[in-house]
């Protein structure tokens, strides 16, 4: 079983390497609409502290959405999800590995580079330290949920816009508690409370969402 | 096959009913295969086969009713699908396949010698041909322990030498107690053991 | 009753556009409801019986001709 | 158990069954949706503070609590057909999600129009009427998983396994968006003061919440029936009743 996970990840990781495009994708992403934002609220930096936690972390979202739609695209157009769903071992433990690739590829590096973003949107220093933890444990959370939609919808030859439709309702209270953590932070209060929301809804999160996950991709295995 | 017919059945197909897209491929379909056995599913293109191969394999889990009762642990099924990772190389894409079915990394390189493509072990796939991507998934069966096979097509773009070598890689495996179901457009030598199972569609009545 | 006269009743002290409009479009969501399927079998059952009546015929057409190459 | 279950998936039985339940349950929803609109429209008492625009509220809220409701139903539904992989249970999940849908888009209607006189404006992210939104993007999300599968039924398995999913989040999300409108808002104005409703009021609420539970299952027979013909129609059974209705047809008419 440990072997099955480390060959998982080390294969999701070694094609990461292999074509590093697809990692530093959602990062230009993020880095773009970032610069939209002042463009189009102006450059005053009152207003630009004041929009900085819902602005990032919409963005956030809007990355990890991006990029959840190739979870399993590559795997099952080449076939190599097949031979995953026919191993012998419940097929939750290698879909967790990918959720964990998909992560360490995307919500991560948006977390390690979220300073520097939120420096350019003026977010008040004291605000960074949460800012990053939030996005530590919200992005998870995002990349599981993301991943239910994305199993459900890989088998279909229009998934497309319609991942974004099923998954983005289901992201409405990681925005909601992630975004108050960093204006509760920003305005000099303890984001405390909303920090250990988010951990409970990763924790329910990673007991949860690989068993959809696998539902999901014998589902679209068959369709495929 | 008579010492066969007192084992276990590896499969057992009762009553199957297979339905794709709203049309009955396949009803009330009875089959059983025993070890030491190479069953050959023989019909025209559309009359479901691959749809048939599919459910045997446990990977279209709906739009079936009968009974199914597979007693194998494991086994191996080689789809329409490449089956191989293009940005991997061949060392790579078999490694990770014996991870998840568990089996020993020692046969790895005698694998990659039989399918002949020793000397291209570590190069990425997106780098050979098509049909030495095609021997890449072949070299799966010279790994695989699974006792039940399931080919669809396997003889499809090798060249006839290849054919021959993997009429013997099945021919070896039934004699070692497993048990191979294929399907192939290309005839078969007259002389190889093989059981032909018609699956032409019933006409109505 | 609250209303006295059926204006007073329309105009709801100033917020019977509101009120009678919610209920006007509650009215057509509850007809969609009940009577949109009801609708929809109908058209099925009518689109089955002149696949059925065709079918019959082309069936009848086949045995008449089968009979007068017989003869 | 078993047999029962059997039966239940058995299309024509169900489709008779449910030709019986309605031919009662659809008058006593049209008596009790007319008795409860004229109760609310003519009879309660106006508010004291919102006067005569609380009367959307009549509607607003079975509305909203059912359409709530009726997404359990649908998932109810799913986790049927995952378990026991019966076909009726597709059919009853695939008809929940438009009506579902209908009736959270009735809840947001009125909301929208039952602020304007409250508030000055036609929208406001309350809670209640936020969380409608999202539920209403829940429903679309169904209806359009399923259509995009070509195969009928690895789309209602989908779609089982999506409904299930919203299962477990609609009470966080829920929540999440009470918690996030406490603080935004301060709690200062609410729809309905539920603690403090008279019971003048509160009658005929609960029996627009019956008519629309009534209104619910009435329509979500009615849909089932119309797919079972749908998708059964090449069956012998389907065959035999079109031949018998349009026998009974030309008979009048003789």
């Amino acid at each position: 079983m440990g072997r099955l996970l480390a060959a998982c990840l080390r294969r999701q990781l070694l094609l990461a390497v292999r074509r590093p495009v697809e990692v530093v994708n959602p990062l230009v992403f993020f880095l773009l609409v970032v610069m939209l934002f002042p463009l189009g609220i102006g450059p005053d930096p009152r207003q630009l502290t004041e929009f900085a936690p819902a602005v990032l972390w919409i963005v956030a979202l809007l990355a990890t959405l991006l990029a959840v739609e190739g979870m399993f695209r590559g795997d099952f157009d080449d076939g190599t999800l097949e031979q995953l769903v026919l191993a012998p071992q419940p097929l939750f433990l290698p879909a967790l590995t990918y959720v964990f690739a998909h992560w360490l590829l995307t919500g991560l590096p948006l977390t390690l580079l979220s300073p520097l973003f939120a420096l350019m949107l003026q977010l008040p220093g004291k605000a960074i330290g949460t800012l990053m933890l939030s996005l530590l444990l919200g992005t998870a959370v995002l990349s599981l949920i993301g991943g239910i939609g994305a199993a459900l919808t890989v088998g279909l030859k229009r998934g497309g816009i319609l991942i974004s439709l099923l998954i983005i309702p289901f992201y409405v209270p990681v925005l909601i508690f992630g975004s108050a953590a960093v204006q509760f932070a920003a305005a000099g209060n303890s984001a405390q409370p909303q920090l250990l929301v988010l951990g409970g809804m990763l924790s329910l999160a990673v007991a949860l969402a690989p068993f959809a996950i696998a539902a999901g991709l014998r589902i679209s295995v068959d369709a495929g | 096959m008579t010492a066969a017919a007192h084992a276990e059945p590896l499969l057992k197909v009762h009553g199957l009913e297979l339905e794709r897209g709203g049309r009955v491929l396949l009803s009330d379909f009875s089959l059983e295969i025993y070890p030491g056995e190479v069953m050959m599913l023989e019909g025209e293109n559309g009359s479901g086969k691959t749809s048939l191969l599919r459910t045997l394999a446990g990977l279209a889990r709906y739009g079936y009713s009968g009974g199914l009762q597979c007693n194998a642990d494991s086994l191996l099924y080689l789809g329409h699908k490449a089956g191989v990772k293009t940005l991997l190389t061949p060392r790579e894409n078999l490694r990770w396949y014996c991870s998840v079915q568990n089996l020993p990394l020692a046969g790895l390189d005698a694998a990659l010698q039989s399918v002949e493509l020793t000397g291209y072990e570590d190069i990425p796939c997106h780098n050979l041909s098509a049909g030495q991507q095609r021997r890449v998934n072949l070299a799966r069966l010279y790994l695989s322990e699974a006792p039940l096979w399931l080919l669809d097509e396997p003889f499809t773009a090798i060249d006839r030498a290849g054919v021959k070598r993997l009429a013997d890689v099945i021919a070896a495996r039934a004699a070692a107690g497993g048990a191979v179901v294929l399907t192939s457009h290309q005839p078969l030598p007259s002389d190889y053991p093989v059981r032909r199972v018609s699956i032409a569609r019933q006409e109505r009545s | 009753m609250q209303f006295d006269t059926v204006a007073e009743a329309l105009n709801m002290a100033g917020h019977g556009a509101y009120v009678w409009s919610v209920y006007g479009v509650s009215l057509v969501a509850v007809t969609v409801l009940l009577l949109g399927p009801v609708l929809r079998s109908r058209r099925l059952q009518r689109q089955q019986l002149a696949l059925l009546r065709s079918e019959l015929a082309r069936q009848q057409r086949a045995s008449q001709s089968n009979a007068e190459g017989e003869e | 158990m078993w047999t029962w279950f059997h039966k239940f998936g058995s299309p024509p039985w169900l489709y008779s069954i449910a030709g019986s339940i309605l031919r009662w349950l659809v008058p006593i929803t049209v008596i009790l949706l007319a008795v409860g609109a004229v109760w609310g429209l003519l009879y309660a008492p106006p508010d004291f503070r919102q006067g005569n625009s609380y009367r959307i509220m009549f509607v607003h809220v079975p509305a909203s609590v059912v359409a709530l409701a009726g997404y359990y139903v649908m998932a109810t539904a799913g986790a049927v057909s995952l378990i026991w992989r019966m076909k009726m249970a597709d059919i009853a999940l695939r008809s929940c999600a438009p009506i579902g849908a209908m009736l959270t888009f009735l809840g947001l209607l009125s909301g929208a129009v039952w602020g304007k006189p409250t508030w000055g404006t036609w929208w406001v992210w309350d809670a209640r009427v936020t969380s409608m939104l999202v539920l209403f993007f829940l429903y679309v999300g169904i209806i359009a998983l399923y259509e995009a599968f070509d195969n009928e039924e690895l789309a209602g398995k989908a779609c089982a396994v999506l409904s299930l999913v919203g299962t477990v989040n609609i009470p966080i999300i829920y929540k999440s968006v009470d918690w996030w409108y406490s603080l935004h808002q301060p709690a200062s104005i609410k729809f309905t003061e539920d603690s403090t409703m008279d019971g003048s009021m509160l009658r005929p609420l609960l029996l627009m919440i019956v008519a629309f539970y009534c209104l619910f299952a009435s329509s979500l027979l009615l849909y089932m029936r119309s797919e079972i013909l749908r998708r059964e129609s090449s069956t012998n059974w389907v065959r035999k009743l079109v031949l018998a209705k349009a026998g009974q047809g030309s008979a009048n008419a003789v």
